[in-house]
């Protein structure tokens, strides 16, 4: 990988919006790694946690919101909770994942995991709650991974913990104005 | 401010045409009062406006030199010591600016107006420093125009 | 002891031996538990990944109904709920700008007046004293791993909920109700969350680290107070074993499952036949012995 | 009234240049109260400087003001030509009217006018100024070093060897501090204690030194030339005058499993003990916390085994009074706890290390003792939990250092070494072994430093990591250490049989409150602070008080002994004249109309000023006044400032003084 920094990335929007967000300038990692060390899902990402505040820092911030990385986290803050300099990292995945949404940079890739976060807001603006068994349905029909987990499903299914038919919070209309005083109400159902 | 100047100037008042400000500055004799020094060994040109009272440190500055400097016609007055962290005593410019962020409000409230008093920090090697400074503290105050507001405050109290 | 009761969404649904168990134990012990009239779903992972505001209105939006309805302190015994609750609770009270975004966005005023307590939480404030005293059929012996996960004590600054590295506070409960917590290496790793679903492959190997840790440092049974661990550790127990040959078999228990056997709540009652793996087989190791200091203690 | 004469010169062209000086003098000379005012070509010559003697015979002056250069420059020049024609020095001053002037301004009237100023201001001065005279105070020429550790006992050897007395106070039972506990040192890898403990026993041998072991500074007064202290000698229980060190008594005690501190826990001790074979004096203490006969009035059979009966259990602490003229401080570091209990609430110990839970998690010390031919083990590398010896071995940097979450902000500075030495003599000594290092980054700059690093790699084939830990846990009876190389952007997990921790290098935990008590400051952590970060590095802001080795920052050998040679040479400095003179600039109290509000004793940074009592004839106490030790108070004003009632005054710059300068700018 090659690329020239020049002042304008160093300054680049999306740094300021990530800074923004998370209240923290990217400059006070120092790289020391722990945070790539106990990340569980380190094997799966294109882009190590510590090379992503690197980016930043170097104001690549394209390669950044294009990875993979950003959608496999699991927000899991180990990586936040052993940061010697108190960075934000899963706060910084948060936030550019919501940019990455927001931008359209987002990668092709892992669209599973956008579409069941979306699939469990819809749910959630939809019924107040999330109704797990048509959340499932959708999430599958959308995804296209009919087959898998049917033994699961069918199994949760007999032992009570699916309910088929979801319940609807009183206050549903209330939920939905949120979403859309968040900005997120087209975008879920998109 | 520097309109009503304006307006004034085309106006035989032999006084205002002649006035040039009058500074006083207090200042510390290791760091400021050398940095003022290696401006002259420079030979840094600056404006001749300001007189400068050494003390041993910023910490032995008084309020009062400041309110009694006001009173003695001064048009601006500078204080100017070690950079934090540098006093050749310690903590003594510690102290100083302490008091002088306890003692703002009460000039303000006094009628002083903070403008006219600058607070910085010149080290024994910054002859520039000291030259620059005060060169816009002399600016800064010839905008300001004469410091009348004091005199009439002590006209208006002494009535 | 009378508290508000927030199941969330898992606990009427996949989650269901949790909330029957959380519901059962309490009444048994004498906690009434009170459901916020009108709450909602909190958001999860899905929100606050992908847009930080609803992330934090729709939790706030429960704690200021649970305020309104009166209650002091709301038992929110699913891990990712009460961890959001925790987090927007303190967000709002040390952030004026966050809380004033928060409050356009539901419309709705919080002031802060609500502790919530996560299912651990919920016997700590009964009293670990107490609730050994109400111990009928202890589990003696049995060696179990207390399993935190991410959600319990991260971030601690904003939960402040327990050690974030060395927790003691879910084996401190399972100690008082008999049972014996083994020392292990992964009370506190991630199991894979929410990816559940979407990145199943993901979830069998976190969750097949944890297994295995906890199985070679002797645990009989792993015990969770969250209904992702629970569905993580149990439900996907079959896909691992199938992914890595591996031959887990290993019960994994609520908390609040473990508590209610113990003080004598009949297993069904508990939702525990509802398990993927086995855990009915637990029940036979209650013995009818009462331990010395609760015969002391009555 | 007054009588002064102004004297102003050309400096050649270079004032006169810009400054009509003809026109000062004669502007100068209608000033009120002065005498005479003339100018020169060069005050600063010799007939310069005739000139204004012979106008102080002349004219009876009884200030002088020269206009000439800055004070800095030339202060000490006219001062001294006054004292000449029997004038105090003090009532001579300059004005600056070419730094300040004639160098700086080119309008010639508007530079004339300042230097009019200028001179009006200094005379105005020099009209209110008094006499004064150096405060001379006599030198007390013993010294007394607080902590035995390499830097102590340096700093000892090196001013007894300028032929004074030392009074070396160090608290564990035997001097040696840290340096004693280690096996090897870098970068040359030579034996610790054989080049320490000739040291130490010459500490012990040298008639100018009195060596207090077991004992500790309790309190500090005085100003620098004449300190008075107190020394509190714990009751060691055994009369070292008597006891011969032949050890039946520590070889019959019963109590033997005391963990001991000199082995870092991995050793045990008995409660009459010497912390190790080569301690300095080699003469036991008991400890009375674990002994028997003092916690259930038992035993007894050190007693009995003394032929010599040295042992002495009624024996009580013992306060020794000591006048000294100068003080190094000595007392080294500790290391970051690794444990859940740290010394600093602000330090979190790393529960992901599991601190506390694993035998075989352990810090560098207790490596030293492992390697050390005197440990625990005779020097062969044996992990604590089963005695195994490790085929893989984990050394974790930065622990606790560079870490403002857990623990502190700073480098330790000392750890990239010894860790690398550590990797090295592990590897001299389990030849099939593995050793791993993770790390953040190599600082090894020192002579020889970056060449021993490299020599780990390449000859050793050390592994270098570069990441931080994030986590060890336990499988089976080996560790997992759960780490990245970023190098190569990887999750890297090793299998270790031991894991080190090269825990930070922090002050004392009481270091701060200590600092209090012997009157130096302490930064943040709680290193004591030197006077100056480059130019005074062993000295501290209160006169008579140096610092030497780890109790300033981090550092290794080398630069502690440096420090300590250093410090000790200042002492020697203070110590080559018999009295101390000091410039008179120094502030008082009026007792009359001090209102003992204390204020100018809180803000004096050198704590020159303190409470005093006013009492009448009978002996009954009147009041509490302020009052400034002339000795400590450096002249800075600070006091003066902050007195709301103005009782506290400087010599050489006090109210009235200063008044007139800024009236004497007054005029239209
Ligand atoms: C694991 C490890 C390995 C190291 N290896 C090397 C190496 O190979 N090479 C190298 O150059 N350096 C090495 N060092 C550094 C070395 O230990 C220090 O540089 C050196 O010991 C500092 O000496 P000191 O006299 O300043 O402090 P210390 O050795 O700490 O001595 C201070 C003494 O003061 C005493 N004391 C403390 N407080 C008081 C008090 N209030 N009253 C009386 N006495 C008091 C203490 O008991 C102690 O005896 C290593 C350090 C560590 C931690
Ligand atoms: C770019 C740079 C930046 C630096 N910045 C810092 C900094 O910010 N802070 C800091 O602490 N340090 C800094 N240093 C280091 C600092 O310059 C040195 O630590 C310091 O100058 C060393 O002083 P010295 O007296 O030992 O040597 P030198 O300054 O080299 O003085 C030696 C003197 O001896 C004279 N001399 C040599 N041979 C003979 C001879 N045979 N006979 C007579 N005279 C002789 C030389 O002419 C010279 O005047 C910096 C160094 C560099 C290169
Ligand atoms: S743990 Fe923190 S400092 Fe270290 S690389 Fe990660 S973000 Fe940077
Ligand atoms: S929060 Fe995300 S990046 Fe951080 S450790 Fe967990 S999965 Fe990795
Ligand atoms: S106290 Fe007695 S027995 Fe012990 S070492 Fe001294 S002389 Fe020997
Ligand atoms: S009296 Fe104390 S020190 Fe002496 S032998 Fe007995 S236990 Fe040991
Ligand atoms: S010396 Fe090396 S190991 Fe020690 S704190 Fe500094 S960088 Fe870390
Ligand atoms: S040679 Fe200089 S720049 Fe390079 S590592 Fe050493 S100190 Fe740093
Ligand atoms: S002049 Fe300065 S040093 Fe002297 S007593 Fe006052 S504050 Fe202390
Ligand atoms: S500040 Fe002034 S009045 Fe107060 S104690 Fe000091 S000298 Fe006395």
């Amino acid at each position: 990988m090659r690329f020239s920094i020049d002042s304008e990335q160093l300054e680049s929007g999306a740094v300021k919006r990530v800074e923004e967000m998370i209240q923290q300038s990217p400059s006070v990692c120092y790289q020391c790694g722990k945070c790539s060390a106990g990340c569980p899902v380190h094997y799966l990402m294109d882009i190590p946690p510590n090379v992503v505040i690197r980016l930043l820092q170097m104001g690549q911030t394209d390669r950044v919101l294009e990875s993979r990385t950003i959608w496999v986290c699991a927000s899991c803050n180990t990586c936040s909770t052993r940061c010697p300099k108190e960075f934000k990292i899963a706060e910084c995945m948060d936030a550019l994942r919501e940019l990455a949404l927001a931008t359209g940079k987002d990668t092709p890739s892992e669209k599973d995991i956008k579409l069941f976060h979306r699939e469990f807001l819809k749910s959630t603006r939809r019924f107040g709650k999330v109704h797990e068994a048509s959340l499932a349905a959708f999430y599958k029909l959308k995804s296209r991974h009919f087959f898998a987990d049917v033994g699961a499903g069918i199994k949760m299914f007999f032992k009570g913990k699916i309910r088929p038919i979801p319940h609807r919070v009183k206050g549903v209309r209330e939920i939905r104005q949120m979403f859309e005083a968040a900005g997120y109400g087209q975008k879920v159902e998109q | 401010m520097v309109s009503d100047e304006m307006e004034t100037e085309g106006k035989p008042a032999l006084s205002e045409k002649e006035w040039q400000p009058k500074i006083i500055a207090f200042v510390c004799n290791w760091c400021t009062y050398a940095g003022a020094d290696l401006a002259g060994t420079s030979r840094i040109v600056y404006e001749p406006h300001v007189r400068v009272i050494k003390l041993p440190c910023t910490g032995r500055i008084d309020v009062s030199f400041i309110i009694k400097a006001f009173e003695q016609g001064a048009d601006g007055v500078m204080v100017s010591g070690c950079h934090p962290g540098d006093c050749h005593y310690t903590a003594g410019n510690y102290h100083a600016r302490r008091r002088f962020a306890g003692f703002r409000d009460l000039l303000e409230f006094c009628g002083f107006d903070m403008r006219r008093v600058i607070f910085s920090w010149v080290s024994a090697a910054e002859g520039k420093k000291w030259a620059d400074l005060v060169n816009e503290v002399v600016g800064k105050i010839r905008e300001l125009g004469p410091f009348k507001e004091y005199q009439n405050l002590l006209a208006q109290s002494a009535l | 002891m009378k508290i508000g009761y927030y199941p969330g969404c898992s606990l009427h649904g996949m989650a269901i031996d949790f909330g029957k168990s959380t519901e059962a134990t309490c009444e048994a012990l004498g906690i009434e538990l009170e459901e916020i009239p009108g709450w909602s779903c909190c958001g999860a992972s899905a929100a606050h990944s992908t847009n930080h505001l609803l992330g934090l209105a729709l939790p706030a939006r429960n704690l200021s109904l649970a305020e309104e309805a009166g209650f002091r302190s709301v038992a929110a015994p699913c891990a990712m709920c009460s961890n959001s609750m925790k987090k927007t609770h303190e967000l709002i009270l040390s952030d004026k700008e966050t809380a004033a975004e928060v409050a356009r966005i539901t419309r709705r005023e919080y002031r802060g007046g609500v502790t919530v307590l996560n299912a651990i939480q919920i016997f700590l404030e009964y009293g670990l004293d107490e609730l050994a005293k109400r111990v009928v059929l202890p589990l003696k012996g049995l060696r179990v791993a207390c399993y935190y996960g991410c959600l319990l004590t991260r971030p601690p600054d904003l939960l402040k909920f327990d050690d974030a590295e060395q927790p003691v506070l879910m084996d401190e409960v399972c100690k008082a109700v008999g049972t014996e917590p083994v020392e292990w290496g992964f009370k506190t790793e991630c199991c894979g969350a929410g990816f559940s679903m979407s990145r199943t492959d993901l979830v069998c190997e976190l969750t097949r680290r944890i297994l295995e840790n906890a199985v070679n440092n002797g645990a009989e049974a792993v015990v969770v107070a969250c209904p992702m661990c629970h569905s993580n550790l149990d439900m996907r127990q079959a896909n691992i074993n199938k992914m890595f040959g591996t031959e887990f078999n290993i019960p994994i228990v609520y908390v609040t499952e473990l508590v209610g056997l113990a003080i004598g709540v009949k297993p069904k009652k508990l939702g525990m036949r509802k398990h993927f793996v086995d855990a009915m087989r637990l029940t036979k190791r209650l013995s009818a012995e009462p331990q010395e200091e609760v015969a002391r203690a009555s | 009234m007054s009588r002064i004469g102004v004297f102003i010169c050309h400096c050649g062209e270079n004032i006169a240049r810009t400054v009509d000086c003809a026109r000062l003098a004669e502007e100068s000379g209608k000033l009120p109260g002065v005498m005479v005012s003339v100018d020169y070509k060069y005050m600063c010559s010799d007939p310069g400087q005739n000139m204004i003697k012979r106008a102080i015979a002349e004219h009876k002056l009884d200030g002088v003001v020269v206009a000439a250069c800055s004070p800095h420059m030339h202060e000490p020049t006219f001062r001294a030509a006054v004292v000449q024609s029997g004038m105090n020095p003090y009532l001579c001053e300059m004005a600056n009217i070419r730094e300040h002037c004639s160098w700086v301004h080119t309008d010639r009237e508007l530079a004339t006018e300042k230097a009019i100023d200028l001179v009006r201001v200094m005379v105005e001065k020099v009209k209110r100024n008094q006499e004064l005279f150096p405060i001379r105070v006599p030198i007390t020429k013993r010294a007394l070093v607080i902590g035995g550790g390499i830097a102590g006992i340096q700093a000892a050897l090196d001013i007894a060897a300028g032929g004074h007395e030392v009074i070396l106070v160090e608290r564990q039972p035997s001097v040696g501090g840290n340096m004693a506990r280690l096996s090897e040192t870098f970068p040359t890898l030579d034996c610790s204690q054989c080049i320490l403990t000739p040291r130490m026993v010459e500490v012990a041998r040298d008639p100018r030194i009195t060596l207090y072991t077991y004992a500790e500074v309790e309190e500090v007064e005085g100003f620098v030339g004449n300190f008075k202290v107190k020394i509190r000698q714990k009751a060691k229980s055994v009369n070292a005058d008597i006891c011969n060190g032949c050890g039946d008594c520590w070889n019959k005690c019963p109590m033997k499993k005391i963990p001991s501190e000199f082995d870092a826990g991995l050793g045990y001790r008995t409660a009459i003990y010497v912390p190790f074979p080569q301690a300095v004096p080699n003469t036991p203490v008991i400890d009375r916390e674990h002994c028997l006969k003092f916690l259930k009035d038992k035993c007894g059979v050190c007693a009995k085994v003394c032929t010599r009966g040295a042992i002495d259990y009624e024996m009580q602490d013992e306060i020794i009074e000591a006048e000294v003229g100068a003080i190094v401080v000595a007392t080294g570091y500790d290391l970051y706890g690794i444990g859940k209990e740290q010394p600093n609430e602000r330090w979190k110990g790393y529960g992901e290390y599991n601190y506390d839970t694993y035998k075989d998690v352990i810090n560098g010390i207790q490596f030293e003792r492992l390697l050390s031919a005197s440990g625990p083990t005779q020097g062969e590398v044996r992990r604590p939990s089963d005695g195994k010896v490790p085929k893989s071995v984990a050394f974790i940097a930065c622990v606790g250092s560079r870490d403002p979450e857990k623990g502190i902000e700073y480098c330790s500075k000392i750890c990239c070494m010894y860790v690398a030495k550590h990797a090295m003599l592990y590897k001299h000594k389990v030849h099939d072994g593995q050793p791993y290092i993770f790390y953040m980054d190599i600082r090894a700059g020192g002579k020889n430093y970056e060449e021993f690093v490299r020599r780990a790699v390449e000859e050793d084939g050390v592994l270098y990591i570069r990441g931080r830990v994030s986590k060890i846990y336990k499988d089976g009876d080996q560790l997992v250490v759960v780490g990245a190389d970023t190098l190569s952007d990887s999750q890297v997990q090793i299998r270790a049989d031991l894991v080190v921790l090269a825990t930070a290098m922090v002050p004392h935990k009481n270091a701060y409150e200590f600092a209090q008590k012997i009157g130096i400051a302490c930064g943040s952590e709680g290193f004591y602070s030197e006077a100056h970060p480059k130019l005074r590095p062993v000295e501290t802001m209160t006169a008579g008080i140096y610092l030497a080795g780890a109790c300033q920052a981090p550092k290794d050998i080398p630069d502690a002994v440096a420090q300590a040679s250093a410090a000790a040479s200042k002492v020697q400095l203070l110590f080559s004249s018999d009295e101390l003179e000091r410039e008179p600039i120094v502030a008082k109290v009026n007792e009359v109309t001090c209102v003992h509000c204390r204020n100018c004793i809180r803000v004096c940074p050198y704590s020159a000023i303190d409470d005093k009592e006013i009492r009448d004839r009978h002996g009954n106490l009147i009041r509490m006044v302020a009052e400034v030790n002339e000795g400590m108070c450096m002249g800075c004003g600070t006091c003066v400032a902050a007195c709301p009632s103005k009782s506290v005054q400087l010599a050489g710059f006090n109210d009235e003084q200063v008044f007139a300068e800024i009236l004497a700018l007054g005029h239209e």
